[in-house]
C-alpha cells in the first residue's frame, strides 16, 4: 500500500526576483485538454459555458481566469482550474503535462523578446491573448496577464531548461541596465 | 602553355607579359559531336575526360553564366570516400582517387589537401553506425580509424568535451578526406578541356532540347540553334528545368544550402570536423577563413540566398562544439541551389530520349564528385555503357525500389537527406 | 596632432590607453584610430600578402588597414576596427600580422618577392613532387594565414540574442535618417532607428556644416533627443543591420560592451528584427584612387581626414595635401585651412576649379608617386604647370562617393550604374517593403537628404494607412555634387585597390590577360574585394580598371554582389546561449533526481537523459553493474523508468479506422482493456517506427511511440488525420509528460505490483497484453502488461506529479524483494536477448518484409506505406534480412558495425554479404549475442558466417539463428500463474 | 522568412516544418500502379516560380498549411489549411 507525494515541476527552481522582474510557478489546478469531435464545437462551447462559464475560445484567446479556457492548437483548447464537465469531445487531462512559469515586473517583455519570435508589442499582444510559439527552442505557450505580466509554459520535462533561460535573460538585462551609455 | 616555378620565375622577370588565356571565348559552331549542358564543376570534368579519356574532342559546354558558377564556386570544398552504402561506396573512392592525381593530371594546383576529416559520434547506437560505416570504407579499399574520445581530444583540442550539450564518444577519422581550392578545380578542368580542343562557351543559355522520334538533335540556346549527336544534362540546381525541356519530371527537388567564412585568422584547425547531432562542419581555410556550414534551409528554393534560423542553428551548433571559435567573425555567407534526389544519392545515367544523357541528384555532395562523376557520365557518353564506380546511379530505382542509396535512413523526403 | 578647443568631444576627459605596449593617452569620445593619430601614430598594421606599412585609411566600420586585437586570453579579440572601437581607460591595442615587431617586420620580404607572386601564380606551381602539397607548401602558406588569431581558449564572455518587432526600422541616424524617422514617429508608426555609430548624427557629426542656422552635429542631437522623448520609438545606436532576409526580416548587431571595460553585461546582442516597412539611410562611403605607391600610412581618404578634423579635433598631419576628382577635396582644404592646419596643395584632376580658400591648387593634377618607408614624406606631383615634389605627411585622397547599396543586394538584387555620380545606386524593389533615401541613393547634398528622408518616410507611413504631419525642410547646403572619372593614374609603382589583400591595378589587368573577364572570375582569381571590408573600399575601382583592361563600359561589366553580413559578425553573437548545454533544451524524467542520487550516469536519449547503470558497491566496470541488473530481473524484479517512450492518447468514432490506416496491422479487431504491438510504415513503405497501442474504450487508444521518433509520429497523425483521412472523425493529443511511467519486470513483479496497488491483481484478471486502470494510493493510474524484457512484467503509469514518489518506492520495494533498478545497458541486454529491434535495427531502410514482420502488412486494407511497401525491390530474397548471431567459440565477441562474410571469402565490399546491428554480452547465455541483416538471412539460420570488424580488428565465425535467443516461446512473458 | 498561418497569424519560419509539394495531398489509390506510386512519392515539377508546398506549424497551432509561395524570390501570396482543402 503506498502514500504517493507530489512534487511541482519547478519545485526547487522558484520563485526568484531578478533585477526589476519575479518569476514563479504557477499552479493550474485541474487542467484538461479539449478537443471537439468533427461538427462539435458549438455544442462543447455550449456545455462548457452552463457548466463553468466560459465557452470554447477562439484561436490565440484566453478566456476567464479562474476558471479559464486557454487555446492551445487548432481544434484544442486547455479547461483550466476546474473539474472538465462531459463533452462531445475529446477530453484528455494534462493536470500534470506542463512547466507553467509567471513572470512579472518591469522589463517582462524585454525578456521574452530574448526568447520568442513572437510580436509581444503591448498593441499587437494584448491582455487576455495567448500564442503558441518558441521558447528558446521548446515548443510552448505565451499568455499575456497584464502590462508586464506573461505565462509562459513548456512540457513538464522541460521546466529546468524554461527556468535557466528565463533566468539568463532576466541576469542579461539586469545586467545592461546597469552600463553608462 | 604549362604552368611551373620556372615559368613563373620567367614571367615575374619579364613582367607577367607572357601568360596567355587559360581557356579561348570560341563562337558555337554549328554542330558538335556531343553538347554538354552545364560549364560547372562536373560539366567541365566530363568534358576534360571525354576528351583526354576517349579522344571526344568536338565537344562543347554551353554555360548559362560564367565558368564554375555554380555549386562548384559556394561550398565548403570538403573532399571525402566515407560512404557506407553500396554504389556510393564505389563511386566515392573511385573519385577520391582521381583527386590524387589530380594536380599533375591537370597541371593546374587545386590546393587538394589531405588535412583528414572526422565525425564525431554522441552515443554508442552512432559509434556502431560509424563502425559499420568504416568497414564499409575499408572492405572498399579506402582508409577508416575509429577514434575513441581521446583520440578525437588529441587531434581535435577546440572541441569542448567538458560542456558540450551532446557528449563526444569519440570520432571516424578518415585521414585522406580534406579540401581543395574549389574555383581552382573548374579553372583547372576548363583550361584541360579547352587545350584538347573543347569549345568553352559563356553566356550561353539553353532554351530548348530539340527531339526527333525519340532522338535527341541538338539544342537551343540564347546564340542560336545547335545540333548535336549526343546531349549530356549536367547542371544541379535547374535538373528539373532542363530535363522539363526533353518532356522529363524528376525525382529531384532543388533546395538551398548555407555556407559561412570568417574573417582570415591564424591556423587553428588543422581537419575537417562534422558534428552530426549539430549538423555542423567546420575547417580552415589555407587563407585563415573558417569555412563552415550545417542544414538545408529546408523549404524548396532557388534563390542561391538563406534565411537567419538554420544561419543561427549553424552558429550555436559552433558555439557548444567549440566555443573557443566565438571570436572570429563570419564575413560572408552565402547559398547554393542543391539538387536533393529522393534518396539522397546521385543519377547518372541514359534518358528514354535516345542520344540523351542525365547527370544529377548530387543533394549537397557534389564537390567532392567532381572528378568522379565527370568520369563516369563521359564513360557512359562515350559507350553508352555504366561506368563500373557509377552503375548503382539509375534513375529506375525508386520505382523499383530496387538499390535505393538512402545514406540518411529518411527515406523519399527530398529535404531529409 | 590634437587642435586644442577642437572637436566635438574638446571637453572630454583624458583617457590612458596603449598600443602595442606604448602607453598614450586619449580623450573621452575619441575612437582608438582618433587617438592614435592624435598622437601621431600613423603605422598601424601590416597588409595580408606583402606584410607592406598600413595607416589608417577610414574613419569607419569600413576599414582595410587599420585592424588590432584587444585583450587577451579568452577575451582575445582580432581584427577589431581601431576606426570605431571607442576608446576606454586601460584599452590595450596590439597590431597584427607583423613579427617580430610591425616596424621590422621579417615577412615584408614578400613584397620583394612580389614580381613573382602575381595574381594566382599558386594555381600554376607548388605541384611536384606530388606529396609535398601536404608537407611542404602548404604548412608554410597557412602559416601566413590570416591577419589576427584567436586564443583558442573557451570563451567566457556573455552574448545574447533578441527579437524586435516594429512597423518602420530607419536604418542609418544621418540627416536623412534622422527626418525619416521623425516624420514616420510623428504620424504615429512603431519606429526602430538603427546607427551603427555611438553618437547619431552620420556625417554631421564629421562636417562643419549648419542645418537650420546651427551646427549640424547641434541640430542632430535635438533630433534625437525629441525621438527619445516618443514611446513609439526606438533608438539603438552602435547597432549594425547586417543582413535583410525574408517577409521583412533583417539581423542587426549591437555592440553592447564593446566601448567599455569588462563587465557583466553581454559584450553583443545579435537582433532580429522584424519590420513592415524599412528605410534605407545608411549613406555613402569614400573611394580611394589608384596612383602609384597609393597605400602609405598618412594617405587617407578626405572624408576621413574631415572626421579627425571636425569630430575629434584630431589633425592626421601637419602639411596636409587633397588629391581629388571631385569638389570634396575643397572642403577639406577650407576645414583644414579654418583650424590652422598647414595645407600644402589641393591636386584636383579637373580642369574649371578654383580655390575656396587660402591654399595652393593644381588643377589638371595627379600624383604620380610617393615616398616613405613607414610613413608618406612627399609626393610627385603632375599639373598644368609642369611636375613637382610637395613635402606632406598626409595625403586626403577622394575618388567620389559609393552610395551604400550593400542592403539592398542581399536578396539578389543588383544595384544600377547612374553616370552621374559615377558610382551604383540601388535598384527599385531590390528588398520588398524597402524605400531608400539620401546619400544611399545618390543625394549627395545635406539638404537633398534632409528633403529625402522626409519625402521617404511621408510615402511609407502612407502605404501603413497612417497620415504624416507636414513638416518643412530644414536649411542647409544644397550645392551640387561635380565629379569627373579618375579611375587609376599612370605612373611607376604599384597602384593599389584592396589595400588589405595587396591586389594592385596590374593584378586585374593580369586577370583580364588571362581571360578571366567576368567580374567573378576576376574577384575569385586575385581575391580582390575578399577581405574584411569586402570591397567596400575597392570593388567600384577594380570593376571600372577590368571595364577598362575589357574595353567594355562598366554597366557592361557588371558588378559584383554584396553578401550579407555587411560587416562581419561573431559567431559568439548569431550562436549566443548555445554554448555548453544550451544547444538544445534538456528533458528531464520525474525520476532524475533520485537517478542522480543513485550515483547513475547519464545518457542522452534524444533531448532525454537516461541512466546508463546504477553502480553498485564494489563494482568497477559498468558491465559489472549491467550483468547484475539483467539477472535481477531474468530471476527476481527489476524497476526501469520508461516515461520517455511517446505516448498519445486518440480518441474519436473513428479511432479503430484511423489506427488501422497509420499502422500496417489491425487494430480495430483488438479488444478493450488489450494492448497489441504495432508496426508503423512510411508512405515509401519502409519502417517507420514501432510499438504497442492498448484500447481502453471503444473509441480510445493509447498509442505508445519510441523515445526517438515520438516528435515524428506526432507530426505525421497531425499529418494523415489533416491532409489524406479528414473524413474520419479522430483526436488525439500527446500525454507523454501527463504520466510518469515505470516498468516492473521480472518474475516476482507481480508481487512487487501487489505490495504498491490499492487492490492485489492475479494472472486471471491481468493476463499478458492487458491493461486498464488501477489504485495507488488512491490515486488513479494505467497498468499494461506489456513485455520488453522477455520476462513477466508490466508498466505502470501514475500523473507525473507523483512520479519521483512512485519510483522511489517502486524501487525500495524491489531491492526488498532481492531486485533492483536497471538502466539502458541492461534494457537493452534484455531486449537483445529477446530479440526485440530498436532503431538500430529499424535504422529507415528496413522494410517489413526485411525484419520478418512482412505478413504484418495486411493486404486486407489500404495503410500508409501499402503500396510503395510491394515494390519488387522491398521483397526480394536476396535483400538484407534480420537475423540472430552467436559465435560459434562461445568464448570470441560479436561487435556492432561489423560486416559478414562467407567464410574464406575476402573481406571486401564485393564479397558483403550483410553487417552487425547490436551486440551485447548475454549475462543469461554466456557468451555473446548480436543481431544483425544478412543476404537472404531468413533462409540461412544455422549457416556460419565470417564477422569481421577492420576497425575494431575482430574476426569471428559465427552460427547464424533465429533472432530471439531466450525462452523462443515467450512462456515466461505470459505465465498466468497466480502465486 | 515569415509565413502566414491561417490560425495564429504571420510567424518567423523556425516555428514551421517544411515538407515539400503540395502534390503529396493527392495521394493515389493503394492499386494506381508504381507509375502513379512513383510520381506521387519521388517525381516532383519543382517550379522555379510560384509552387504550393506544405508546411507544419509544428512550434505553433499543428496545423499543416498550403503555401502559396515562389521559390525564386520567397514571395509568399497566401496559405490557407490543408484540413479540409484536400482532395
Amino acid at each position: 500500500m503506498a502514500r504517493l507525494i507530489a512534487n511541482t515541476p519547478c519545485a526547487g527552481l522558484l520563485p526568484k526576483t531578478i533585477g526589476s522582474v519575479s518569476l514563479s510557478e504557477v499552479d493550474a489546478g485541474v487542467v484538461t485538454l479539449v478537443a471537439p469531435f468533427n461538427g462539435q464545437q458549438k455544442a462543447v462551447s455550449d456545455a462548457l459555458k452552463s457548466a463553468i462559464g466560459v465557452g470554447f475560445v477562439a484561436p490565440n484567446r484566453c478566456v476567464g481566469t479562474s476558471p479559464r479556457v486557454m487555446w492551445c492548437g487548432m481544434g484544442q483548447a486547455l479547461v483550466m482550474g476546474v473539474d472538465c464537465p462531459d463533452l462531445p469531445a475529446q477530453c484528455v487531462d494534462h493536470s500534470d503535462a506542463w512547466a507553467i512559469v509567471r513572470i512579472d515586473g518591469a522589463g517582462a517583455d524585454a525578456v521574452l523578446a530574448r526568447l520568442t519570435p513572437i510580436d509581444l508589442r503591448a498593441s499587437v499582444f494584448k491582455k487576455g491573448h495567448t500564442a503558441r510559439t518558441l521558447i528558446g527552442h521548446m515548443t510552448g505557450g505565451i499568455t499575456r496577464l497584464g502590462a508586464q505580466s506573461f505565462e509562459v509554459m513548456v512540457m513538464r520535462s522541460m521546466a529546468a531548461t524554461l527556468v535557466h533561460e528565463l533566468v539568463q535573460a532576466a541576469e542579461n538585462m539586469d545586467a545592461r541596465a546597469g552600463l553608462s551609455a | 602553355m604549362g604552368y611551373s616555378a620556372l615559368k613563373i620565375f620567367k614571367e615575374g622577370l619579364f613582367g607577367q607579359k607572357g601568360w596567355k588565356p587559360v581557356w579561348r571565348n570560341p563562337e558555337p559552331k554549328a554542330e558538335y559531336d556531343v553538347i554538354i549542358i552545364g560549364g560547372g564543376g562536373h560539366g567541365l570534368s566530363t568534358a576534360y575526360y571525354l576528351a583526354k579519356e576517349h579522344g571526344i574532342t568536338n565537344v562543347a559546354v554551353l554555360e548559362k553564366g560564367y565558368l564554375g558558377g555554380g555549386n562548384v564556386g559556394r561550398n565548403t570544398t570538403i573532399v571525402r570516400a566515407n560512404y557506407a552504402l553500396p554504389g556510393n561506396s564505389e563511386f566515392y573512392s573511385h573519385s577520391l582517387k582521381l583527386w590524387e592525381g589530380m594536380e599533375q593530371d591537370l597541371n593546374y594546383n587545386t590546393m587538394m589537401s589531405q588535412r583528414g576529416v572526422i565525425n564525431l559520434f554522441h552515443s554508442d547506437g552512432q559509434r556502431d553506425a560509424f563502425a559499420r560505416r568504416g568497414n564499409a570504407m575499408i572492405n572498399q579499399g579506402d582508409d577508416a580509424i575509429l577514434l575513441d574520445r581521446d583520440g578525437v581530444r588529441d587531434l581535435v583540442p577546440l572541441i569542448d568535451f567538458d560542456n558540450v550539450r551532446f557528449p563526444i564518444y569519440g570520432g571516424l577519422y578518415h585521414p585522406r578526406g580534406g579540401t581543395a581550392r574549389h574555383d581552382a578545380v573548374a579553372w583547372g578542368y576548363a583550361r584541360g578541356a579547352d587545350q584538347r580542343g573543347v569549345d568553352l562557351i559563356q553566356n550561353c543559355e539553353v532554351t530548348g532540347i530539340d527531339i526527333e522520334g525519340g532522338v535527341v538533335k541538338g539544342v537551343q540556346t540564347s546564340r542560336g540553334a545547335i545540333r548535336a549527336k549526343k546531349v549530356a544534362i549536367v547542371v544541379a540546381g535547374r535538373s528539373s528545368q532542363v530535363a522539363e525541356m526533353a518532356g522529363m519530371r524528376l525525382p529531384i527537388e532543388s533546395h538551398i544550402l548555407q555556407a559561412f567564412v570568417t574573417e582570415g585568422i591564424k591556423p587553428i584547425l588543422d581537419q575537417v570536423i562534422s558534428f552530426g547531432m549539430g549538423h555542423f562542419y567546420i575547417s580552415q581555410s589555407d587563407k585563415g577563413g573558417l569555412v563552415f556550414g550545417g542544414d538545408l534551409d529546408f523549404y524548396a528554393s532557388y534563390a542561391a540566398r538563406g534565411n537567419l534560423p538554420m544561419m543561427e542553428h549553424v552558429m550555436e551548433a559552433g558555439m557548444t562544439l567549440m566555443p573557443s571559435i566565438a571570436k572570429a567573425r563570419v564575413l560572408r555567407s552565402w547559398g547554393g541551389i542543391m539538387d536533393m534526389s529522393s534518396d539522397g544519392s546521385p543519377i547518372i545515367d541514359k534518358t528514354e530520349t535516345e542520344g540523351l544523357y542525365l547527370n544529377c541528384g548530387w543533394c549537397y555532395g557534389g564537390f567532392k564528385a567532381v572528378p568522379g562523376s565527370g568520369f563516369s557520365y563521359a564513360h557512359l557518353i562515350a559507350k553508352d555503357m555504366h561506368h563500373e564506380p557509377a552503375s548503382q546511379f539509375r534513375l529506375d530505382r525508386f520505382r523499383t525500389g530496387r538499390g535505393l542509396m538512402d545514406e540518411e535512413g529518411t527515406g523519399s523526403q527530398h529535404n531529409l537527406h | 596632432m590634437r587642435i586644442a578647443g577642437k572637436g566635438l568631444n574638446a571637453g572630454g576627459a583624458p583617457v590612458s590607453f596603449s598600443f602595442d605596449g606604448t602607453i598614450y593617452e586619449g580623450r573621452e569620445g575619441d575612437t582608438l584610430a582618433a587617438a592614435l593619430l592624435a598622437n601621431d601614430v600613423r603605422l598601424v598594421g601590416r597588409s595580408f600578402k606583402y606584410h607592406r606599412p598600413r595607416g589608417i585609411l577610414t574613419a569607419g566600420s569600413e576599414e582595410p588597414n587599420a585592424l588590432v586585437t584587444l585583450g587577451t586570453h579568452a577575451a582575445q579579440d582580432p581584427n577589431i576596427r581601431a576606426t570605431t572601437q571607442e576608446l576606454y581607460d586601460g584599452l590595450a591595442a596590439r597590431s597584427q600580422n607583423a613579427w617580430p615587431s610591425l616596424k621590422r617586420d621579417a615577412m615584408a620580404v614578400n613584397d620583394l618577392m612580389s614580381p613573382f607572386l602575381s595574381a594566382g601564380f599558386y594555381y600554376k606551381t607548388f605541384m611536384w613532387p606530388k606529396s609535398f602539397w601536404e608537407k611542404v607548401y602548404e604548412p608554410i602558406i597557412r602559416r601566413a594565414a590570416g591577419l589576427g588569431a584567436i586564443s583558442g581558449v573557451t570563451n567566457e564572455d556573455t552574448y545574447e540574442k533578441a527579437f524586435a518587432h516594429c512597423d518602420v526600422l530607419v536604418i542609418g541616424a544621418g540627416p536623412a535618417g534622422l527626418m525619416a524617422a521623425l516624420v514616420a514617429a510623428q504620424a504615429g508608426a512603431d519606429v526602430i532607428l538603427a546607427d551603427e555609430d555611438s553618437r547619431m548624427g552620420g556625417r554631421l557629426l564629421a562636417e562643419t556644416y549648419s542645418v537650420d542656422g546651427r551646427e549640424g552635429a547641434d541640430w542632430a542631437a535635438d533630433i534625437v533627443a525629441r525621438l527619445m522623448a516618443m514611446d513609439n520609438v526606438r533608438l539603438m545606436t552602435r547597432t549594425t543591420i547586417t543582413g535583410a532576409y525574408d517577409q521583412g526580416t533583417f539581423g542587426a548587431l549591437e555592440r553592447v560592451t564593446h566601448h567599455t571595460a569588462a563587465t557583466q553585461a553581454p559584450r553583443e546582442c545579435f537582433w532580429r528584427i522584424v519590420a513592415k516597412r524599412s528605410i534605407l539611410c545608411a549613406g555613402a562611403l569614400e573611394r580611394p584612387i589608384a596612383f602609384p605607391n597609393n597605400d602609405r600610412p598618412g594617405i587617407m581618404t578626405a572624408g576621413a581626414v574631415r572626421a579627425y578634423l571636425n569630430r575629434w579635433g584630431v589633425a592626421p598631419g601637419k602639411s596636409v595635401t587633397i588629391f581629388a576628382n571631385n569638389d570634396d577635396a575643397h572642403r577639406t582644404a577650407v576645414d583644414l585651412v579654418e583650424a590652422g592646419v598647414k595645407v600644402a596643395g589641393v591636386i584636383d584632376s579637373r580642369a574649371d576649379v578654383q580655390a575656396l580658400g587660402d591654399y595652393p591648387i593644381f588643377t589638371n593634377g595627379k600624383v604620380v608617386g610617393t615616398k616613405g618607408r613607414l610613413g608618406l614624406e612627399s609626393i610627385t606631383v603632375q599639373h598644368s604647370g609642369g611636375t613637382r615634389d610637395i613635402r606632406t605627411d598626409c595625403l586626403a585622397m577622394s575618388g567620389g562617393w559609393n552610395p551604400t547599396v550593400h542592403l539592398t543586394c542581399h536578396m539578389n538584387g543588383r544595384p544600377t550604374w547612374n553616370d552621374d555620380i559615377l558610382s551604383f545606386v540601388p535598384t527599385d524593389g531590390a528588398i520588398p517593403d524597402m524605400t531608400v533615401a539620401g546619400a544611399a541613393r545618390g543625394v549627395f547634398s545635406t539638404h537633398g537628404c534632409l528633403e529625402d528622408g522626409i519625402a521617404a518616410a511621408r510615402a511609407v507611413v502612407d502605404t501603413l494607412g497612417l497620415d504624416a504631419v507636414a513638416v518643412d525642410t530644414p536649411s542647409a547646403d544644397d550645392s551640387a555634387y561635380r565629379i569627373e572619372p579618375l579611375w587609376q593614374v599612370e605612373g611607376k609603382g604599384r597602384k593599389w585597390l584592396d589595400f588589405q589583400n595587396d591586389v594592385h591595378v596590374k593584378d586585374i589587368k593580369l586577370a583580364a590577360q588571362e581571360n578571366f573577364r567576368s567580374v567573378e572570375h576576376m574577384k575569385r582569381y586575385t581575391t580582390q574585394g575578399m577581405a574584411t571590408d569586402q570591397g567596400k573600399n575597392s570593388n567600384v575601382a577594380a570593376l571600372a580598371v577590368l571595364a577598362d583592361a575589357t574595353g567594355r563600359g562598366i554597366p557592361e561589366t557588371g558588378t559584383t554582389t554584396f553578401r550579407p553580413p555587411y560587416a562581419p559578425v561573431s559567431i559568439a553573437a548569431m550562436g549566443a546561449g548555445a554554448q555548453g548545454h544550451g544547444f538544445a533544451p534538456e528533458r528531464h524524467m520525474t525520476s532524475h533526481q533520485a537517478t542522480l542520487d543513485r550515483g547513475a550516469p547519464m545518457i542522452e536519449a534524444g533531448l532525454w537523459y537516461r541512466p546508463s547503470y546504477f553502480p553498485k558497491q564494489g563494482e568497477t566496470t559498468w558491465l559489472e553493474s549491467c550483468n547484475r541488473e539483467v539477472g535481477m530481473v531474468r530471476n527476481t524484479v527489476g524497476i526501469c523508468d520508461v516515461s520517455t517512450l511517446g505516448k498519445i492518447d486518440i480518441q474519436g468514432p473513428d479511432a479503430a479506422a484511423f489506427l488501422d490506416f497509420v499502422y500496417c496491422n489491425t487494430f480495430s479487431t483488438l479488444k478493450e482493456y488489450r494492448v497489441r504491438y504495432g508496426l508503423m510504415l512510411r508512405e515509401d513503405g519502409h519502417v517507420m517506427d514501432d510499438g504497442t497501442t492498448a484500447r481502453l474504450g471503444a473509441n480510445h487508444y493509447v498509442m505508445t511511440t519510441t523515445t526517438a521518433a515520438a516528435g515524428q509520429v506526432m507530426k505525421h497523425l497531425d499529418w494523415v488525420s489533416q491532409a489524406l483521412r479528414p473524413d474520419l472523425d479522430v483526436r488525439f493529443a500527446s500525454v507523454t509528460e501527463q504520466w510518469a511511467q515505470f516498468a516492473v519486470a521480472g518474475p516476482k513483479s507481480r508481487d512487487l505490483l501487489n505490495t504498491v496497488l490499492d487492490a492485489d491483481i492475479d494472472g486471471e484478471s491481468w493476463p499478458f497484453m492487458a491493461c486498464g486502470d488501477v489504485s495507488i494510493g488512491g490515486i488513479v493510474g494505467r497498468l499494461f502488461r506489456i513485455s520488453f524484457s522477455g520476462e513477466h512484467a508490466y508498466e505502470v503509469s501514475v500523473p507525473a506529479r507523483f512520479g519521483a514518489s512512485l519510483f522511489r518506492q517502486l524501487c525500495a520495494q524491489a531491492e526488498a524483494m532481492g531486485g533492483g533498478v536497471y538502466g539502458m545497458e541492461a534494457l537493452n541486454v534484455l531486449r537483445i536477448e529477446k530479440g526485440f529491434i530498436t532503431h538500430s535495427e529499424i535504422h529507415g531502410r528496413v522494410s517489413a518484409f526485411d525484419i520478418g514482420f512482412g505478413r504484418m502488412v495486411s493486404q486486407k486494407k489500404d495503410c500508409i506505406g501499402n503500396a510503395a511497401s510491394q515494390r519488387p525491390g522491398l521483397l526480394e530474397a536476396e535483400r538484407e534480412q534480420l537475423v540472430g548471431f552467436k559465435p560459434v567459440d562461445k568464448a570470441e565477441k560479436l561487435t556492432a558495425g561489423a560486416h559478414l562474410f562467407v567464410e574464406g571469402a575476402d573481406a571486401v565490399r564485393l564479397n558483403d554479404q550483410g553487417y552487425v546491428t547490436s551486440v551485447c554480452h548475454s549475462p543469461t547465455l554466456g557468451h555473446d549475442l548480436a543481431l544483425g541483416f544478412l543476404r537472404d538471412g531468413a533462409n540461412r539460420h544455422g549457416e556460419t558466417v565470417m564477422m569481421v570488424d577492420h576497425l575494431r580488428g575482430v574476426k569471428t565465425l559465427c552460427e547464424v539463428c533465429h533472432p530471439v535467443f531466450f525462452d523462443p516461446d515467450n512462456t515466461r512473458a505470459k505465465e498466468t500463474s497466480n502465486g | 522568412m515569415r509565413l502566414p498561418c491561417p490560425l495564429c497569424g504571420d510567424r518567423d519560419r523556425r516555428e514551421f516544418y517544411y515538407q515539400g509539394h503540395a502534390v503529396a495531398l493527392d495521394r493515389p489509390a493503394r492499386d494506381a500502379g508504381d507509375g502513379a506510386w512513383d510520381d506521387y512519392l519521388h517525381n516532383r515539377d519543382n517550379i522555379a516560380g510560384e509552387v504550393r508546398d506544405l508546411w507544419h506549424h509544428e512550434a505553433g497551432c499543428g496545423a499543416w498549411i498550403e503555401v502559396t509561395r515562389n521559390t525564386v524570390t520567397h514571395v509568399v501570396s497566401g496559405a490557407r489549411l490543408v484540413r479540409g482543402t484536400a482532395k
